[in-house]
């Protein structure tokens, strides 16, 4: 009995001590430090569905805080740290997530999440705690401008170009490149980023007279394709459009050239990963397009340096996340240094005016909706090696 | 029977003085707005917590399908707010009112169902559900349905989450409430003593739905946005094991069980990468020491906490 | 679609909805062999089959194995891991709650998948390609020799267990502790011991079926084991849970109802359907297609 | 008071009971025995509903109740009790007794969770009147006790005094005297004589204890495979040579 009882006590009591140790936690003092350590929030997808995306574009924000902290940081020798919360992959706890970056952790700024629906969740503590998120990737046009009001938010920005661009992009490809009549859709139905994407690309399609004869959808984690494949070859399409991310894209492409489909399948950024001939296999990835901020042929100095950097720090190839995240980072450490204070209202000015920087996806200009200008390549897989197709400029 | 009704009135009154304290602070800025998020969503999820308890605890039929309500809730009250701009108070209703509909007629064939085969229905329901929201294009599809103002705020769910507990509990301690554990005591006694087994397993779905549905409400209009990838069975296994953890068929526990695993989640937020690890083996751990809940089915009763601090050491068991 | 179109579309879907299906057969099975035996919701019998997918991964990449040893590698790894799951977490709780046992293979589950985030990273690995796949064109019906395989193995898995299970010693004593535990210790059987070694067993299943699909799709990560393994269970509630031959039949139905949905309707609905179709099939035959109706005894 | 009329059910191929025919008269205290497997529960089944016959009906009460689900006879005012006892083990003794009070409640949900209106006046009635009834069964000092904490033969007498609740005309007893030794059966069968007075009620008793059927039934029907082999009063049942090969005959050797 005694030791039932002291279980029971022993549960209670822990259970008290952490609520009492968290609530001790709150509150705190608000001023801006002038000396000490810089924080930037990440508020990313650690667990849950995206965590691989999460997980590489957390590994770019450390890479690049690293190395301006070797050099001896900002502001005069202040280090910067990266604190990253953890938003489960789901668009209400980026809300949280951005909720506890902005009033415990007190970053000056942040890199906001991988999938748009979770910027535009954390949008709102955004504003309210003047602190700015830029985030690696989140194309979608309604992240940096409200759809309710039309209005830019000001302190919302993105490192990559929108969906709109890219998606009208490898329309005109499709139809002027490859002379494609008609062309079906396979859609990653759980991101707004894949669905922008599809939604772009018929529009852009449709316009230059083109017909879309099939759009189906998939969710990420799904594993066999075979079955809309089929129903897809029936249909008989002159190329098909795959927007999505590449663990999905390498099975679909392997499993639409075992099924015989040898038409050109084209697809978007998500696409880069060294993973993606791994999963597809070389040859199956042939006559394969997709369009992308860099190139890793690229020679540029900067690329280069930050393959190795990345290489030698993770031990694997960055992909696309990694790289814009990077850039997310020096492009927010570029502000600090810009407005030469951590008065985040400043860091916010000083990010709008972000013109021409020199980023590993390119050179990086925001526009009036807080949108990254740059050009996109488009690059063809030939035998599991990307290849530099063309350049297009915005 | 006045015992009772002062009883009411005693916890009432300590609850609007626990609200007010906590109101204090809120507006004093001494719980900051992080704090203040969390305490709102463990507002939520007692709500939840309790509305489960209700069909698993209490009636023992063994549902995990609960998020799909919440996202009904969510969803339907958005629409509710944002394209037919109706008053807050309306959309929660409607949220309820429609989760509580759909809970009446899943419920009504699925029930016949009994232990894993409705667990396995219910929890194949739930994704039905989030998958069909996911195919409207009208709330919003995969891309979530955004901009839905922040309507509730902490005194909404506070006196929501009060009314939910106090609904829940007059349920329980009444005739209807009897007949509901009698079917998880003994199905088949409860119907040789007269109990349309069939019309309570319902009836508790139903409104154990419905508050889910509440809840949902609140979810989306504090959190901007309702998003079919906060609704998926992660999520109904979240509030499952607050019910579990603070023990089946207790109200207290329920609330214990959804106080404790937000705030371990919120603590544990500065540790991305061990969060789930931690959260995983807490909850092995716990489960190891207290299968039965941390309150098993017992209640914490003003009665108890009188006998501890009135310095009489006797154990209840 | 003219007459002869639809017709080659049909079986071309039958061909891949049972090549699914195999697959989800092939989970099923030890998640249907520990239901049957102990009644408990293994949750954490997918991240089992994820165990074994990386089991077999390191064997092949890191020690080299060629494929049938790395297989065998992974399915010993499996059912060690199975056995101490079962010792650390699920045996002191034999006699608590079912739900409680649940809600601790939810805790597995967890930490299994988010355990492996720890120690691989979340970033989908690829999985070499130890056995090459042949295609084979019948007059435009598109077959894939690793297909073939996994049914077979899924088909060679069901009747082996199905042997072990009604033929031998081990297997009567499973049978017996599946009926009545505390009828089966007073029979003088070591019912933990009975008990590790179910585990055991399912756990090399889903091993063996990680490393097929491993091989299969070509791509493994941590949380790869959540969907197949609901699927599993789907699989084997719908053929009626702790039937060998149930787990075989809802896992290839479930996988041509969902190619059927693919292909003639639309793909967006094809997980709803497979749910869809369980409950209706619950509530005609609510122990499965193969379950018998067990009537309680009043 | 209850007549069946040719009931039967079949279970696969078998027969589990066969044209039974019973009559059982207002005020009745009558008994079923017969061999362990002769149908004797499966008719109880049949007769509360919890089992629909196959064939032929049951008339309680003048109404015919085929299709009614079991608790739906008990609110027609059949009440029972079980071979196996099912109390509600987890709740108090004055609970189990309070449910079975319950489709007498006229209040509503809404009600009950606002606390209006009937509620309180109804819910003393109820305290009340089951505090009552464990008086009579002498349970009224463990009324806060868990179910299934009680000894046996309390919770045999609980699971009567819980049936009574439901305010019956007619009770069936299944294996009421199981397990109990000479004393309290002999206290069980003037508890249910008593209760037949006092309650007005009409008794059908399944028993193995000879003793006690022969001791306090008025009128006995033997079952043997599912069907009626005799009926009649006990002095007659101790003389039918039928019953002595089927039933009797066996506890004698």
């Amino acid at each position: 009995m005694f030791k039932a009882n002291a279980k029971k006590w022993f549960s209670i009591i822990c259970a008290g001590t952490l609520m009492a140790g968290l609530l001790a936690g709150c509150g705190g003092e608000k001023k801006p430090a002038t000396s000490g350590t810089i924080k930037i929030g990440a508020n990313l997808e650690m667990t849950g569905g995206n965590a691989t995306f999460g997980k590489s574009a957390s590994n770019g924000a450390k890479l690049a805080l690293k190395e301006v902290n070797e050099k001896g940081g900002v502001l005069g020798g202040r280090k910067l740290e990266l604190v990253v919360a953890d938003n489960k992959s789901e668009a209400a706890e980026a809300a949280n997530a951005m909720q506890k970056l902005a009033t415990q952790d007190k970053v000056v700024a942040a890199i906001a999440p991988i999938a748009s629906s979770s910027v535009m969740a954390g949008a709102a503590v955004n504003q309210s705690a003047k602190i700015l998120a830029i985030s690696p990737t989140a194309s979608n046009p309604a992240v940096t401008v409200d759809p309710a009001t039309n209005k830019v938010r000001d302190f919302l920005f993105r490192a990559t170009f929108i969906d709109p661009f890219q998606g009208s992009v490898m329309a005109s490809f499709a139809t002027a490149d490859l002379k494609a009549k008609t062309a079906a859709i396979y859609v990653d139905n759980s991101s707004d980023y894949a669905k922008g994407l599809a939604k772009f690309f018929r529009a852009g399609f449709e316009k230059q007279g083109g017909k879309i004869v099939i759009e189906e959808a998939y969710l990420q984690k799904d594993t066999d394709f075979k079955a809309t494949l089929t129903k897809m070859k029936a249909s008989n399409p002159d190329v098909i459009f795959v927007p999505g991310y590449y663990q999905e894209v390498g099975m679909i492409v392997k499993q639409a050239r075992e099924l015989g489909l040898t038409v050109p399948i084209l697809g978007a950024d998500g696409w880069d990963s060294a993973k993606l001939p791994e999963i597809a296999g070389a040859s199956a990835l042939n006559n394969t397009y997709f369009s992308n901020h860099y190139s890793p042929d690229d020679n540029s100095p900067a690329v280069k340096k930050f393959v190795e950097a990345y290489k030698k720090e993770y031990n694997e190839m960055p992909d696309a996340f990694a790289a814009l995240s990077y850039d997310a980072t020096m492009m927010i450490v570029n502000a600090i240094t810009k407005a030469n204070s951590t008065d985040t209202v400043k860091i916010k000015d000083e990010m709008a005016k972000t013109k021409d920087f020199p980023g590993v996806s390119g050179s990086i200009t925001l526009n009036e909706t807080h949108d990254a200008v740059k050009s996109a390549v488009i690059i063809e897989m030939k035998d599991g090696k990307q290849v530099f197709n063309k350049k297009v400029n915005p | 029977m006045q015992a009772l009704r002062k009883q009411d009135l005693l916890l009432l009154g300590l609850a609007v003085v626990f609200y007010a304290i906590v109101q204090g602070l809120l507006m004093a800025d001494i719980i900051g707005p992080f704090w203040e998020l969390n305490i709102v969503l463990v507002g939520i999820n007692i709500i939840l917590a309790a509305s489960l308890n209700l069909i698993n605890g209490f009636t023992g039929q063994f549902s995990i399908g609960h998020a799909g309500f919440m996202a009904v809730g969510a969803y339907v009250g958005a629409v509710m707010t944002v394209k037919f701009s109706l008053p807050f108070i309306v959309a929660l209703a409607g949220g309820a009112v429609a989760a509580g509909i759909l809970g009446f007629l899943i419920g009504l064939p699925t029930l016949r169902l009994s232990g894993d085969y409705l667990a396995i229905a219910t929890l194949g329901l739930g994704e039905i559900i989030r998958i069909t929201i996911l195919n409207i294009p009208y709330v919003g599809g995969a891309s979530g349905f955004m901009g839905i103002p922040r309507l509730a705020d902490f005194t909404w769910v506070f006196f929501l989450t009060i009314f939910t507990l106090f609904f829940i509990k007059n349920l329980i301690r009444s005739s209807h409430g009897r007949a509901c554990i009698s079917i998880r005591e003994n199905e088949i006694a409860a119907e040789t003593m007269g109990i349309d087994t069939t019309r309570y397993k319902v009836l508790a779905f139903t409104i154990g739905a419905s508050f889910a549905g509440l809840a949902g409400t609140l979810f989306s209009h504090y959190f901007y946005i309702a998003h079919p990838a906060s609704f998926t069975f992660m999520r109904s296994f979240d509030i499952l094991t607050m019910v579990v953890l603070g023990g089946l068929g207790s109200m207290t526990g329920a609330v214990t069980g959804a106080v404790l695993l937000t705030f371990i989640s919120a603590a544990l937020a500065s540790y991305p990468e061990w969060r789930m690890v931690i959260y995983s083996i807490s909850l092995i751990i716990l489960m190891l020491y207290r299968p039965q809940g941390l309150l098993g089915d017992k209640e914490i009763s003003l009665s108890i906490i009188k006998r501890l601090t009135g310095g009489d050491s006797r154990a209840e068991n | 679609m003219d007459a002869s179109s639809f017709l080659h579309q049909l079986v071309q879907q039958l061909i891949n909805g049972i090549s699914l299906g195999s697959i989800y057969a092939l989970v099923a099975l030890g998640y249907t062999m520990v239901y049957g035996i102990i009644k408990l919701i293994n949750f954490a019998h997918g991240d089992i089959y994820m165990l074994g997918a990386y089991a077999g991964f390191f064997a092949t990449t890191i020690l080299k194995l060629s494929f049938l040893p790395a297989l065998v590698f992974a399915m010993v790894v499996a059912a060690v891991a199975g056995i101490i799951i079962e010792r650390l977490a699920y045996r002191p709780l034999r006699n608590a709650p079912r739900i409680a046992v649940l809600i601790t293979a939810i805790g597995v589950s967890l930490l299994l998948e988010y355990g492996m985030m720890l120690f691989v990273t979340p970033q989908p690995r690829t999985f070499p390609a130890v056995f090459s796949a042949t295609v084979y064109n019948f007059g435009g019906l598109i077959v894939n020799s690793q297909q073939v395989l996994i049914l077979v193995t899924a088909v060679f898995l069901m009747v082996t267990l199905t042997y072990i299970v009604q033929k031998t010693m081990v297997g009567k004593a499973m049978r017996a502790v599946s009926y009545d535990m505390d009828a089966a210790r007073l029979m003088g059987i070591d019912v933990d011991k009975v008990i590790s070694y179910t585990f055991a067993l399912g756990s090399a299943l889903a091993a063996a079926a990680g490393v097929l699909v491993g091989v299969y799709y070509n791509s493994i990560d941590p949380l790869m084991g959540i969907m197949p393994g609901l699927k599993a269970f789907v699989a084997a509630v719908l053929g009626g849970i702790g039937i060998l031959p149930g787990a075989m039949l809802g896992g290839v139905l479930l996988g041509v109802v969902e190619a059927m949905v693919s292909g003639f309707f639309s793909s967006t609905f094809r997980d709803a359907a497979a749910f869809a179709i369980l409950i209706i099939i619950l509530l005609f035959r609510p122990s499965g297609l193969l379950g018998k109706n067990i009537r309680e005894k009043v | 008071m209850l007549k069946t009329n040719k009931l039967s059910i079949m279970f696969g191929g078998l027969r589990a009971v066969s044209n039974l025919n019973l009559d059982i008269k207002k005020g009745q205290l009558v008994g079923l025995i017969g061999p362990n497997g002769a149908g004797k529960t499966t008719a109880f089944n049949l007769l509360t509903g919890v089992y629909q016959p196959t064939e032929g009906e049951v008339m309680f009460d003048g109404k015919n109740t085929r299709g009614l689900k079991p608790f739906q006879v008990t609110q027609l005012g059949m009440a029972r009790t079980f071979q196996n006892i099912r109390l509600f083990a987890n709740l108090t003794v004055l609970d189990n007794v309070k449910i079975a009070y319950h489709f007498h409640v006229k209040y509503s949900v809404a009600e009950a969770v606002f606390r209006l209106g009937r509620y309180f006046s109804e819910e003393a009635e109820i305290e009340e009147k089951a505090i009552e009834l464990l008086k009579i069964f002498g349970l009224e000092g463990k009324k806060d006790e868990l179910a299934k904490n009680l000894p046996y033969g309390e919770q045999r007498r609980l699971e009567i005094a819980r049936a009574l609740a439901t305010k019956p005309k007619l009770l069936l007893l299944d294996e009421p005297a199981a397990g109990m030794n000479p004393q309290e059966t002999h206290d069980l069968m003037n508890l249910i004589r008593w209760i037949r007075d006092k309650f007005d009620l009409t008794i059908l008793l399944i028993e193995h204890d000879m003793g006690l059927v022969m001791g306090v039934c008025e009128h006995i029907y033997v079952l043997e495979y599912g069907s009626l082999i005799a009926e009649g009063t006990p002095e007659e049942i101790k003389q039918n040579p039928r019953v002595i090969e089927a039933y009797l005959g066996e506890e004698v050797s």
